[in-house]
């Protein structure tokens, strides 16, 4: 049997189709990142420490949310590994459990104001409305 | 029933020749019932206008009989190709088997011709065939006329027709027409689905037929070995007629190998064998497992193309990976 | 003559297998082919087989001998088992004419045992035909289809089974036969034979005759221009010879098993490319010469050397299964002048 | 019939201890065509072989079977032993008695029946052995090398040396290749035209070397020995020979505003130019995409001014045949196309450039004249920021960049880093990079100086977007190490572009029959043990075509190629490995299928005309085997239905005798 | 071993650049492999013709390998391409015979991967012996 954690990092491998293996951690992915002064970890951080399997303190940390979903890393990574998608898989895996939501879709509105770019609240709805 | 007539044909080919761009034609000549036709080089229009004949029964693939007859002159000579023979006359192309400029070639439409065979299983003893639309009228001497479905009747190739397109032409009576999905693997799918022994019994029971007339051979346009192996003393495979059955595997497979990826699945092996047997299974498998390995390849498509047994990638599956694919069990 | 009913025909099938092995013509996917009769196989309907009957006595492969080799020493050792004996039921009248070509070419001097010891031990039961096919021209040869030869003839008609024994060796066994048949009179096949002639003389190829052909033709035929138009689409494969009745010629080879050599012997056909090759090469080169010889041999040089018996029976075979429908009939029409035209 | 003899060794007891080899010689005594057998200690001594010599003779041999070690051990001593007793080499047969018999069985019964099977198929094989006479062909003795670079230079003054003559082809106007275009080169900090000019001019002066410069190959046939190779000469519009490089003409020339390539187009040339100060051969060219008289027939300047009248504007492409005995592949490589890279804003800011046009930049020949300047700007740049691996590395299924490593670039970043740092020590340099890659003689003590000495800051991790804001560039990059994103303003950035080999080479390879990897790099013989050979006999690899390469190892290659085309213009005759595929001309068809299969190109087909039976002649086109060029794999011959091409040595025959005995 | 003591006749047919090298290496190493294996040095595994491994079944053969070296390390570059095309559709053809799949086999071993060489015919014997005699190919007249 594997255990809750291994599963989990299965599944968040299957979900989100990348194989942090390819990584050559270059770090382009951090570097690239435009909300890499908000997150606690970062893109490149977030593809180590699922292929090591420490997926706890990437589930409990606000940096899940804190990622646009701008795919810079996805275009910029040399080696296809595709952070973006790894981190939004993670996301979900947070969602589907129970009452994790960050935020509701209803939410959303809210917070929006003009200065907003569209893009932003493309990819809130992305995130939330799932 | 064919949808151009003979006439059409026969004037065609007059026109051509009159016009001095062929000297002769090869086609299909009458004989003595309505049924067994021979290919024929007509060289005077007097000749076409008695003798030639474009009905249900003209199967014949004239592509081979380019090698040699391009070979007696300088002359062009004009050959009628349905759409299946079109395949051929490319593949003999790609192998520089004859010289493309001594050939008019004149693509004709094709319903689909009719297994004689098929017909005389049923029915003895044949007066006359007579042709109407979708029926064969039988006659016969003794038990009347039997009317036929033309759809049961066809050969076996022609039931799963690959392409109603010509691949190759300089000019073209009618309306081309288009590759088509056919069935034609489906009888492989079968006995790929069969146990090893089901598929061995089979296979027993149809090559132990084998006479070894080497008919299946001679009439087949990819078989055009200045002498074959199982004919030269010096091979060391030679043999003349199958002294124990491992014979019969023999010749077969090895022949079916010889022109995998030149194959074009024109189905004469099959239509000739005197003892009916299915040789055109086995060149399919070959096709079919091409297909699957390699990816889609028609042979004769195109001339000059590289058949996938004679190229490589450095992907390609492993032997050990080849068998025991999907359906075929232990 | 003797009859037996035609629900009987089982009976006498077991009868006949209880002193020797029986084959007869029976149905199968491609057509009818002998086989040997056990309970349950049905005599076949059909005209004729695919294969002609000589492959009972001049079998496609048959061995000859095995050498054995050990240190520098070889063995020569007799393969030949004797032969049991066999019953051939249904054959027709164009294959019994068939034995008695090749009787002339393997029991003249010097004796081909082989095929001796086959046919002494062959017991040949023919069949008219009571449906000729359009391809049949065995009347050209003067065969009466509904008169066939053979150690015992028969005629089928709706209900029964006539038997007339016609050598010593078919006496022997339809006196054996006498409990499950009855005793018949000649005259009642006679409707079934004339049925027969007047369905012969109705064929197609009727009239198809040999007079431009056999004994001291050969000046005349061998430089006709129409061989050249005639072997043109020739294959050069070999179906013709192989369903022919009377083709006889073969090759022998021998094969290494690894634990000696068998010397076999198996057909070949003239029409090969390989077929009688020498020190020198070949003797007939070009297909044109190979299709030339197949028919000059049967039309001219077998009559030839046979006080005018032609080595072709009209069988038809050849009309079925050449694949690219030559035939000896074309050739005759083509050759035969006006008469054939 | 054969007389064979058997000759079986016990070599001590490695063979006899496992295998009754009495009884071995005993059983294969009487196998068909053995006239002696006997067996015998150790066969490959000197008595061992007299005794084989001495059985040849005395019983008049045509062939033997040797049953003893792998034949790969000592078939090439017993074939001298052969030979020495008259007998043809090739009528030797070895059965491995000891490597595949003796040595993996354990007891004497099996070991014995193995090795009485073995032999038998040796006797089998050798029943059916043909005396071979290896094939010779003669050997032109002069070579090319194609592509001018230090590769090509090195590789045709190490043949030129020898005594050969050697013709260099090269596409540009001079030779000199990359080289030529740097600056400084690493470990040394030696200036790249110091050592480079010498040997140009070695090149240029010496007689056995001809330079075939703006030009290019455009047809090979032949093979080994014997290559036919035609060469484009494109038309310079200016008499090569008569041109005295003064340069006069590329000073009066109107048209100023022509992009200078040798200098990246990061300043301009006339329409008639000589790329570089010290180009070989120094001779004025006339660019017709740019020049006037050439475009629309007015101008003629460089005609007035020119005081020889080299000048010539009716000039054609000419082509010349030549015969080779040894091609040298020398293309070279070019940094990738830095397009598909837009975060790094090179196509957006001039200020973001490869490191060899900061070669350039740094050059006292380059636009600059060797000061350090922006060229945006002409400023100088105070943060300059070094990008690695652009381009190198990436993953296959990404559509900018290459799988490979280029492996040069950690060295000349830290080249390029250390001189800055020297020269200009305002300056801040960071480098940043995934791994610094420094095997190499002095390297790492290399790269530890620009760390240590020169304080040039390696930061691991990448950059992820430049962006050109007021004049300055924004980086945009991660540290790893520190776990931080840095934002630093650069005044420019230099980007470590991937190298990719020369576009020409594709064509070329194909023109060679020479193979080439998915990278279009070519490839070599065998990886390891025949690195400077192509597949294709003849045909050898000299510098970064090959792979990539910095100057010391592409050097050695070009040495290493060139005792390579030494060792084969020495000889005179070519003796071949008689082992070849040889076609049946009365039995092939002329259907091209063994020809496609064939690696090395070796089979070609001509229209014979054979006399037929019947006294008429026919033509067929047929299948001849280059005996030169095939190497005896045998592909050949399983594409060949009809049986026509055969191998000698492992014909069909043997091999179905072989099979035949073992099966027996 | 097999209880019945039958004995699998095996043809290995190995290129001489890997895997008679590799044989060889074997054979230093003292790696002991059935006897019944019989090897024959071809120059390259794309030498063998589908008929040699016909002929092998016909004269008695249970099983027939072919060995050669690693694609992408072939000595004449290509050839060992070829015969993976090849074999692969061959097998699949004997396959669809109905012979057993399990008699005919392809293997890669590389000059230096003598034990892999011996662990292949090892385990090939085996399985050949487990299928029994060859009755689907063989050639009665060459029975013993």
């Amino acid at each position: 049997m594997q255990n809750k954690k291994e599963l989990q990092k299965e599944q968040i491998l299957r979900m989100s189709g990348v194989n942090p293996r390819k990584c050559m951690r270059c770090g382009k992915c951090s570097g690239t990142c435009p909300s890499y002064d908000e997150m606690e970890y970062h893109p490149h951080q977030f593809v180590y420490m699922v292929e090591t399997g420490d997926l706890e303190p990437l589930m409990n940390s606000d940096s899940l949310y804190k990622c646009l979903s701008c795919f810079a890393c996805v275009d910029r990574c040399p080696r296809n590994v595709e952070p973006a998608k790894l981190i939004e898989a993670l996301r979900l895996t947070v969602i589907r459990e129970k009452g994790k939501n960050h935020l509701k879709s209803d939410d959303i509105p809210a917070l929006l104001d003009d200065e907003m770019p569209q893009q932003a609240i493309v990819s809130a709805m992305r995130k939330y409305s799932k | 029933m064919q949808e151009i007539t003979r006439d059409v044909l026969v004037n065609k080919a007059s026109e051509l020749m009159s016009a001095g761009t062929v000297d002769r034609v090869l086609g299909w000549m009458r004989g003595e019932f309505d049924y067994d036709i021979t290919p024929a080089v007509f060289s005077t229009e007097e000749e076409l206008k008695n003798n030639f004949v474009w009905n249900d029964f003209c199967g014949a693939n004239f592509s081979k009989y380019l090698i040699r007859e391009t070979q007696k002159s300088e002359n062009k000579v004009l050959v009628f190709l349905k759409p299946c023979d079109t395949y051929s006359f490319n593949q003999l192309l790609t192998e520089h088997r004859f010289d493309r400029e001594k050939v008019y070639a004149v693509g004709i439409p094709c319903n689909g011709m009719v297994d004689m065979t098929e017909i005389k299983k049923a029915n003895e003893a044949i007066k006359a065939i007579e042709e109407s639309g979708d029926s064969i009228v039988v006659k016969t001497l003794y038990d009347g006329d039997v009317t036929l479905d033309r759809a049961d009747v066809l050969l076996e190739r022609c039931k799963n027709c690959k392409s109603k397109k010509h691949v190759a032409y300089d000019e073209l009576i009618g309306d081309d027409g288009e590759i088509i999905e056919s069935a034609r693997f489906d009888e492989v799918a079968k006995l790929e689905k069969m146990t090893a022994d089901e598929r061995y019994a089979f296979w027993q029971n149809e090559l132990s037929r084998c006479i070894r007339c080497n008919a299946c051979r001679d009439i087949c346009p990819a078989c055009t070995c200045e002498k074959c192996v199982f004919d030269n003393p010096n091979s060391g495979v030679e043999n003349k007629a199958p002294a124990d059955s491992f014979e019969e595997k023999m010749f077969h497979i090895i022949r079916a190998f010889h022109v995998a990826g030149r194959c074009t699945d024109c189905g004469e092996c099959s239509r000739v064998c005197p003892q009916g047997i299915p040789l055109h299974l086995l060149n399919r498998k070959f096709i079919s497992d091409i297909n699957e390995f390699y990816g889609e390849y028609q042979a004769g498509s195109e001339v000059g193309n590289r058949a996938p047994i004679v190229n490589y990638t450095t992907e390609d599956l492993e032997p050990g990976e080849a068998v025991g694919r999907g359906g075929i069990d232990a | 003559m003797r009859k037996i009913s035609l629900d009987k025909l089982d009976l006498l099938f077991s009868e006949i297998a209880k002193s020797a092995k029986l084959y007869l013509p029976v149905d199968t996917d491609n057509g009818a082919k002998y086989d040997v009769w056990e309970d349950g196989k049905k005599l076949s309907d059909a005209l004729n087989t695919v294969r002609s009957a000589k492959d009972f006595f001049f079998p496609q492969t048959e061995n000859l001998m095995d050498f054995k080799m050990s240190g520098k020493n070889i063995e020569i050792i007799d393969t030949r088992s004797e032969c049991e004996d066999f019953v051939v039921f249904g054959v027709r009248a164009c294959d019994v004419k068939s034995f008695e070509i090749l009787d002339r070419v393997f029991l003249a001097d010097p004796v081909d045992t082989f095929y001796k010891n086959r046919r002494e031990h062959g017991v040949i039961i023919s069949m008219a035909c009571n449906k000729p096919a359009e391809t049949c021209f065995c009347k050209t040869f003067g065969i009466d289809a509904s008169e066939p030869c053979g150690d015992i003839a028969t005629w089928k008609t709706d209900d029964a089974l006539f038997l007339d024994a016609k050598t010593e060796k078919g006496e022997k066994l339809l006196s054996a036969l006498e409990k499950i048949t009855e005793a018949a009179k000649d005259a009642d096949a006679e409707p079934q034979k004339a049925l027969i002639k007047e369905r012969l003389a109705r064929l197609p190829l009727a009239e198809l005759e040999t007079s431009a052909f056999g004994n001291g033709k050969t000046n005349e035929l061998f430089n006709a221009p129409e061989w050249k138009d005639l072997s043109e689409s020739c294959l050069g494969c070999g179906t013709c010879t192989f369903v022919c009745p009377t083709c006889q010629c073969y090759d022998i080879k021998d094969f290494n098993t690894g634990n000696g050599v068998k010397r076999f012997r198996c057909w070949d056909s003239c029409m090969y490319s390989e077929f009688t090759r020498m020190a020198h090469g070949n003797n007939r080169l070009s297909q044109l010469e190979r299709f030339r010889q197949r028919f000059m041999h049967k039309l001219v040089y077998y009559p030839t050397n046979n006080d005018g018996l032609f080595s072709c029976v009209g069988c038809g075979r050849c009309i079925n299964k050449c694949p690219i429908n030559m035939n000896i009939v074309k050739v005759m029409k083509k050759l035969g002048g006006k008469k054939n035209g | 019939m054969q007389r064979i003899g058997v000759f079986v060794c016990h070599c001590g007891t490695n063979i006899a201890g496992t295998v009754d080899v009495k009884a071995v010689a005993e059983a294969l005594k009487f196998e068909p065509g053995v006239v002696v057998s006997t067996d015998y200690q150790y066969m490959c001594s000197q008595a061992g072989q007299e005794m084989i010599k001495e059985a040849i003779i005395e019983n008049k041999l045509t062939g033997i079977v040797v049953c003893s070690c792998s034949p790969r051990m000592h078939e090439a001593t017993f074939r001298k032993t052969a030979a020495a007793a008259g007998l043809n080499p090739y009528m030797v047969e070895i059965a491995n008695i000891r490597e595949q018999c003796s040595w993996v069985h354990k007891d004497i019964p099996t070991g014995t029946e193995k090795a009485i099977i073995l032999g038998k198929a040796a006797i089998a094989k050798v029943n059916l052995n043909a005396p071979l006479t290896p094939g010779e062909s003669p050997v032109t003795k002069r070579a090319l090398v194609i592509g001018g670079g230090i590769a090509g230079i090195q590789t045709a003054l190490d043949i030129a040396d020898a005594g050969f003559p050697v013709d260099i082809v090269e596409t540009k106007p001079t030779i000199g290749g990359k080289m030529a275009q740097l600056d400084k080169t690493f470990p040394t900090l030696d200036c790249a035209a110091c050592i480079l000019t010498p040997k140009m001019v070695d090149v240029a002066t010496n007689d056995k070397i001809r330079i075939f410069s703006y030009s290019e190959v455009s047809e090979v046939n032949g093979f080994v020995g014997n290559f036919d190779v035609t060469i484009k000469r494109r038309a310079r519009y200016v008499k090569e020979d008569i041109c005295t490089g003064c340069g006069l003409c590329t000073e009066k020339c109107p048209q100023k505003k022509v992009p200078n390539e040798f200098n990246l187009n990061m300043d301009n040339r006339r329409a008639i130019y000589i790329p570089f100060a010290q180009a070989v051969p120094k001779v004025a060219t006339i660019d017709p995409e740019s020049c006037t008289m050439l475009k629309t027939g007015k101008c003629g300047v460089c005609s007035k001014v020119c005081t020889v009248g080299a000048i010539d504007y009716n000039a054609k492409d000419e082509f010349i045949t030549e015969k080779y005995g040894a091609i040298v592949v020398a293309t070279g490589f070019n940094p990738i196309s830095m397009d598909k890279f837009d975060e790094y804003a090179y196509s957006q800011s001039k200020d973001v450039i490869t490191s060899l046009e900061l070669e350039r930049l740094m050059n006292a020949a380059g636009p600059t004249g060797g000061t350090l300047l922006r060229p945006s700007d002409g400023e100088h740049p105070h943060t300059i920021v070094f990008v690695q691996c652009v381009g190198s590395r990436c993953d296959s299924c990404a559509e900018k960049g290459k799988e490979y490593c280029s492996k040069i670039c950690c060295m000349y970043t830290a080249k390029h880093a250390m001189l800055i740092r020297d020269k200009y020590p305002d300056t801040d340099v960071y480098v940043f990079y995934i791994d610094v890659r420094t095997p190499g003689k002095n390297f790492d003590e290399f790269y530890r100086r620009a760390v240590e000495e020169y304080g040039v800051h390696y930061i691991k991790g990448m950059v992820g977007k430049v962006s050109p804001e007021g004049g300055k560039l924004k980086v945009r990059a991660s540290d790893l190490i520190d776990g931080k994103q840095l934002n630093i303003d650069a005044d420019l950035v230099v980007l470590a572009a991937a190298i990719e080999p020369d576009k020409s080479a594709r064509p070329l390879a194909t023109m060679l029959t020479a193979s080439m990897d998915t990278n279009d790099f070519f490839t070599e013989a065998h990886p390891k043990l025949r690195p400077v050979e192509s597949p294709t006999a003849g045909v050898y690899l000299s510098g970064t075509c090959q792979g990539p390469k910095d100057i010391p190892e592409t050097v050695s290659q070009a040495g290493a190629a060139a005792s390579m085309v030494i060792a084969l213009l020495c000889k005179d005759k070519l003796t071949g490995n008689p082992c070849v595929a040889h076609s049946d001309e009365m039995m092939c068809n002329g259907c091209s299928t063994c020809e496609k299969v064939c690696p090395y190109g070796a089979i070609t087909y001509i229209d014979k005309e054979f006399r037929m039976p019947d006294r008429t002649t026919k033509v067929r086109r047929v299948a001849q085997v280059n005996e030169a060029v095939c190497q005896g794999c045998g592909a050949c011959t399983v594409a060949c239905m009809s049986g026509a091409m055969d191998l000698k040595g492992f014909t069909n025959k043997q091999i179905f005798a072989e099979v035949d005995a073992i099966c027996k | 071993m097999q209880m019945n003591e039958y004995k699998p006749l095996i043809v290995a047919f190995c290129c001489n650049w890997c895997s008679y090298a590799g044989a060889d290496l074997a054979g230093n190493n003292r790696l002991s492999y059935p006897a019944d294996v019989k090897i024959i040095r071809v120059p390259c595994s794309c030498r063998v013709n589908p008929m040699f491994i016909l002929r092998a079944f016909q004269k008695g053969a249970d099983g027939v390998i072919i060995c050669g070296c690693h694609p992408g390390d072939c000595h004449y570059t290509s050839g060992n391409y070829y015969t993976r095309r090849r074999m692969a559709l061959l097998f699949s053809m004997l396959e669809f015979l109905g012979i057993e799949r399990e008699r005919t086999r392809v293997e890669w071993v590389s000059a230096a991967e003598g034990a892999k060489f011996a662990e292949t015919m090892n385990d090939f014997a085996e399985t050949v012996a487990a299928l029994g005699e060859n009755k689907r190919l063989e050639d009665l007249r060459c029975k013993k």
